[in-house]
């Protein structure tokens, strides 16, 4: 865990409300968690305040480059998607625990299954397991094809099914639609969006698996419990019904937390 | 580093910075990035007789210039905090104050006297101001009658130092500072939070699940900062100032206004290594601006130190 | 823009937008930037019987997200302000609040009663919480009998209707509006400045001559929503909102606490054209919102509005 | 009074902490008046939140041209600094009465004196009085050598004194020790600089002036009553004992306030 201002060396828009940014800097040597995150200055000053929490979806070790991908939102995005090469951003992190893929093996099959902004972790996932050998079915799921962004990359390691709610891409309907229409099996699955979306998942996949949260965040390191998530009764341990959403998190096994 | 030394009741801090109370939790998270040893002291989260789960979420929200946030005073109860807690903090060499909550005057008698026996518990800080608890909690942090029962009964068990935090959201502090400095109070937290809320224009509804919820950061500095400023005129017992602190310079204006320690929040969420640069920062500034010992600007806004130097020289 | 009209005691406003008092002067200064009939309706300065020098400067300081201010109630007094203020807005087609101001009860009185002669004044706004002047004033907006008694003779004189200005600094609001309803308030304008203060830590003085001043910006949005979200779930009479209002988002979130209308103070100096612009952003963002009437909002946080809706379709 | 978002078109350091921007933009036609000042917002958002008032020091009625120059002091100042080429900045003015000059003629003399940040509305002040055949006298203070701006510039258009506190360069002391070797007559003096200095300019000149004032301010534009002064006993006019710095100022007659 690191506090460094990372250099800014690209920024690219995607669709009409979501950018990709590419950072560099010492500290994003250490990010080789997938599922991991990294909590963003985005100004100096008060306006805004408080950093925002923005997930890793890729990095480069070599060139020691953090790649993001975010949505315009609020303020904080907005400022965020205006800030230009060359310019600094500080940055803390990695954060907090990414998704576990050591009970994957060569020639498992995994699902990851992504919504809007839910996708872009799952894109440094999808290349650490591929580098394993685990084949991989995806899922990414949007509102309509004006929305869809990194379906390129991910066609190139795996096998994608894009799905939008008003048909203009893909499958009609919801990434659940998709889930249904699998026949092969799979030993896990991976998934992140927003909440409703990771309940259907939850309640339609056929194996173990392992959902990204969402929470509004304080400090990003445990230390505020402004994160928190109840526990599922069979996985309190130590008396802790609670798990924190930054530091315990933000992936838990699926069932893990209440959702 | 001399300068920055400064001596409480109970807290015999190196410098007078320390994290405020719920923004640090026990010490752990921070102690990662940084040797608390660095740190003037340690305030940690509210602890309650029992277990508490706090509030639903969301349970925090961004406003300009700061934050709210409705934890709802969530902690592991007494026993553990004394059993798991604070234990680990004993190796660290500062001065460690525990946030006492409850919802009636047995809880914080039951907590104050369990806690003043934990070898290192320097001091205990009464939060008589948590907005965020539905029951009791409040009244006591607006009635200077109930506040200064409270200290009365809770100094009648404490073997340390008792700190009472005020709260803001009142119409006169500087009665509820005198009526628990009278009830025996060995020194003063304030501010705690300003009651605020955030509305989502999206759904029409509150951001925080608990609706309303803590104001703090910046925003509050300027009613921090008047509040001492009146508070120390009218009492001895020292407060430690907190509320919106984010530079150095915030620092000197707290000591100025009467403080003679701070906490810092808010600032820690900002940056982690808030405090051990504050730290740094405040005597780089106070050599800028000649001030050779932290303890000669306490109350200068007021003459306080003036008065002092002037009788003394 | 009929989905912006607004209708409230003595107040007919095409839109709910109005300067805040002491922020707009008599109207002239902003009547150079645009036709002031485009504002839904306009507050004057506080108006005392005899003319005010105000207090000493600097009266103004700059803090994180809003400003402290201590001009002391400076004006040209009752008779200036009808002979010479308020007929240079009789060319305007709006409604004209005027705001009130005094040492002692009798001074209230005077003025309203002689206002109520005027030919364009709508209404009468009882400022009752300037935290800038020593004498009286203060205590009028924190002691509920005080206020309701204060409510009750204006009202015997005046015949207009009277609004209360209530102040933030305050334990329990709830209770002094309560209080102002039931002596007979036509409406209420909430909030008026918390009380605050800025150090120089360059020279240990207070940057205000007048050491404390009203904090105002966005600062105290979170105070000002949270009070409104109380208060108009106790009180019949309609509110008008302020405090820290910068966008149209501002505006619908004061709507949906509880306000009836807003005024618009510190964001007059960021921007001169800031009402303008708030009103034709306040459209174009209900309707983005699905907003058709903007009363239809009122109070949606804590259901009022949805209330009105479930039972009127 | 125009609102109007100006566009930088350069910026330099003069010393180690005074700066020259200019900006261009349609209201830049209407800054005709030294000793006028424009209030700018020095970055968007709240932080920070108000303006600051900013003399205007010369203009390019050609090029629409405004020219500034201003001392890193604060925040506000801080972050002017920082601003580049291209970038908009949101300006409100022309503001206030700047100083008259009708009263001089062809032949007649004026001293202008100046200290520190003081100095740049004489610049623009000295090309107006040089036009109309009007011979200056200037005498411009500084601390010390290293913080002399502006000399060359009024050097070519008019006989000019500099001081310094330390001596280091011109003449050492203080702009009043200046004045009192000035032999020639002058019909009228023209001043702006911190208030002592003003006050004992006031004291020191020989014939009748105008001095520029700083005041805090909220609004700038006369509604607010942040930055008024007490008018002196014999200025009071229809009983009115105060004027507004921002909107009667912020140059007034010598004598017609009390500072
Ligand atoms: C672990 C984690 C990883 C995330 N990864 C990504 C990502 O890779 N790409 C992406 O586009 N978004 C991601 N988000 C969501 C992103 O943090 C929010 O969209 C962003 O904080 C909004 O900030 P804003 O200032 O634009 O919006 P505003 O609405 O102005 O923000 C106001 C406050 O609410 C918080 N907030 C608003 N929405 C969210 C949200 N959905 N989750 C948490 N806090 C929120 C902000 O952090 C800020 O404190 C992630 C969130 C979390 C918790
Ligand atoms: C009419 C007028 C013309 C001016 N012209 C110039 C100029 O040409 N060049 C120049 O360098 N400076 C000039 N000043 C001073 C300049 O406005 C301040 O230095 C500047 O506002 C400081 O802002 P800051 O954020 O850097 O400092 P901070 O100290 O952070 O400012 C805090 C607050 O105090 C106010 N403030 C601080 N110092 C002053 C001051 N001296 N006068 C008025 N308000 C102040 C700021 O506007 C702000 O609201 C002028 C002032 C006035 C009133
Ligand atoms: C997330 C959060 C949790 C807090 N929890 C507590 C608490 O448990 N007990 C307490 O007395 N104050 C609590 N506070 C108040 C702080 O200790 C402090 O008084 C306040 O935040 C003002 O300081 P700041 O502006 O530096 O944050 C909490 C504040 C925050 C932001
Ligand atoms: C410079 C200034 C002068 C004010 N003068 C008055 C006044 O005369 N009477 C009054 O009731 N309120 C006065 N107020 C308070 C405002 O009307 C308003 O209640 C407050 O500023 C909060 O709104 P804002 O955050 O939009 O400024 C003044 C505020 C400012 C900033
Ligand atoms: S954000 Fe602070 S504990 Fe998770
Ligand atoms: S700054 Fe508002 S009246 Fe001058």
């Amino acid at each position: 865990m690191i506090v460094e201002n990372l250099t800014v060396t690209a920024q690219e828009q995607l669709t009409s409300n979501v950018f990709k940014m590419k950072l560099t800097g010492d500290s994003v040597a250490e990010m080789t968690d997938p599922g991991q995150f990294v909590h963003m200055k985005v100004s100096n000053g008060i306006d805004p305040l408080l950093r925002r929490p923005i997930s890793i979806c890729d990095v480069d070790l070599n060139a020691k480059e953090l790649t993001i991908i975010y949505r315009v939102e609020g303020k904080g995005t907005k400022i965020l998607s205006e800030r230009n090469d060359k310019e600094t951003i500080n940055v803390l992190g990695p954060l907090g625990n990414g998704f576990p893929t050591d009970h994957l093996h060569e020639g498992d099959v995994a699902l990851l299954v992504g919504g809007g902004v839910g996708v872009p972790p799952l894109y440094y996932l999808a290349k650490k397991l591929v580098e394993k050998g685990v084949r991989l079915k995806v899922i990414l799921g949007f509102r309509t094809a004006n929305d869809v962004f990194l379906e390129e990359e991910f066609n190139e390691i795996a096998d994608v099914t894009v799905t939008t709610e008003d048909g203009s891409k893909g499958i009609k309907g919801y990434v659940t639609d998709a889930i249904m229409q699998i026949e092969e099996v799979y030993q896990s699955y991976f998934t992140c969006g927003p909440t409703p979306m990771l309940r259907a998942v939850q309640q339609t996949a056929k194996s173990d698996g392992f959902v990204s949260l969402e929470e509004r965040m304080g400090c990003g390191v445990g230390a505020c419990l402004a994160c928190v998530c109840d526990v599922a009764e069979e996985y309190i341990a130590d008396g802790r019904k609670y798990r924190k959403a930054c530091s315990d998190g933000p992936v838990f096994r699926a069932g893990e937390v209440l959702i | 580093m001399s300068q920055l030394r400064v001596e409480l009741p109970g807290l015999s801090m190196k410098n007078p910075v320390m994290p405020a109370s719920g923004c640090f939790g026990f010490g752990q998270e921070y102690g990662r990035f940084y040797d608390l040893n660095q740190l003037g002291g340690i305030t940690v989260k509210a602890v309650t007789t029992e277990e508490r789960p706090g509030n639903p979420t969301p349970r925090v929200a961004e406003v300009d210039g700061g934050m709210l946030n409705a934890i709802g005073l969530q902690n592991p109860g007494l026993e553990h905090v004394t059993q798991h807690e604070l234990p680990w903090l004993e190796k660290y060499d500062i001065p460690v104050m525990v946030n006492v909550a409850g919802f009636v005057m047995e809880d914080y008698i039951h907590v104050s006297k369990h806690l003043s026996k934990v070898k290192n518990v320097s001091a205990i800080e009464l939060n008589i101001s948590c907005p965020n608890v539905k029951v009791g909690g409040i009244q006591f942090g607006s009635d200077p009658e109930v506040a200064a029962e409270l200290t009365r009964r809770v100094k009648e068990v404490a073997t340390v130092p008792v700190y009472v935090k005020l709260s803001p959201n009142v119409t006169n502090i500087v009665d509820m500072a005198k009526a628990v400095e009278s009830a025996g109070a060995d020194g003063l937290s304030m501010i705690n939070t300003l009651v605020g809320m955030k509305i989502d224009v999206k759904t029409g509804k509150p951001v925080i699940a608990n609706k309303t919820g803590g104001l703090s950061g910046p925003a509050i500095k300027p009613v921090a900062i008047r509040m001492i400023h009146d508070v120390s005129q009218a009492v001895k017992i020292p407060i430690i100032g907190m509320g919106g602190i984010h530079t150095a310079d915030d620092i000197l204006e707290f000591f100025m206004a009467g403080a003679s320690a701070v906490a810092v929040g808010t600032a820690n969420f900002v940056d982690p290594f808030a405090c051990p640069n504050l730290i740094s920062d405040l005597e780089v500034r106070m050599n800028e601006l000649g001030i050779e010992d932290i303890n000669d600007i306490v109350g200068r806004s007021w003459g306080k130190c003036n008065d002092v130097l002037s009788s003394s020289r």
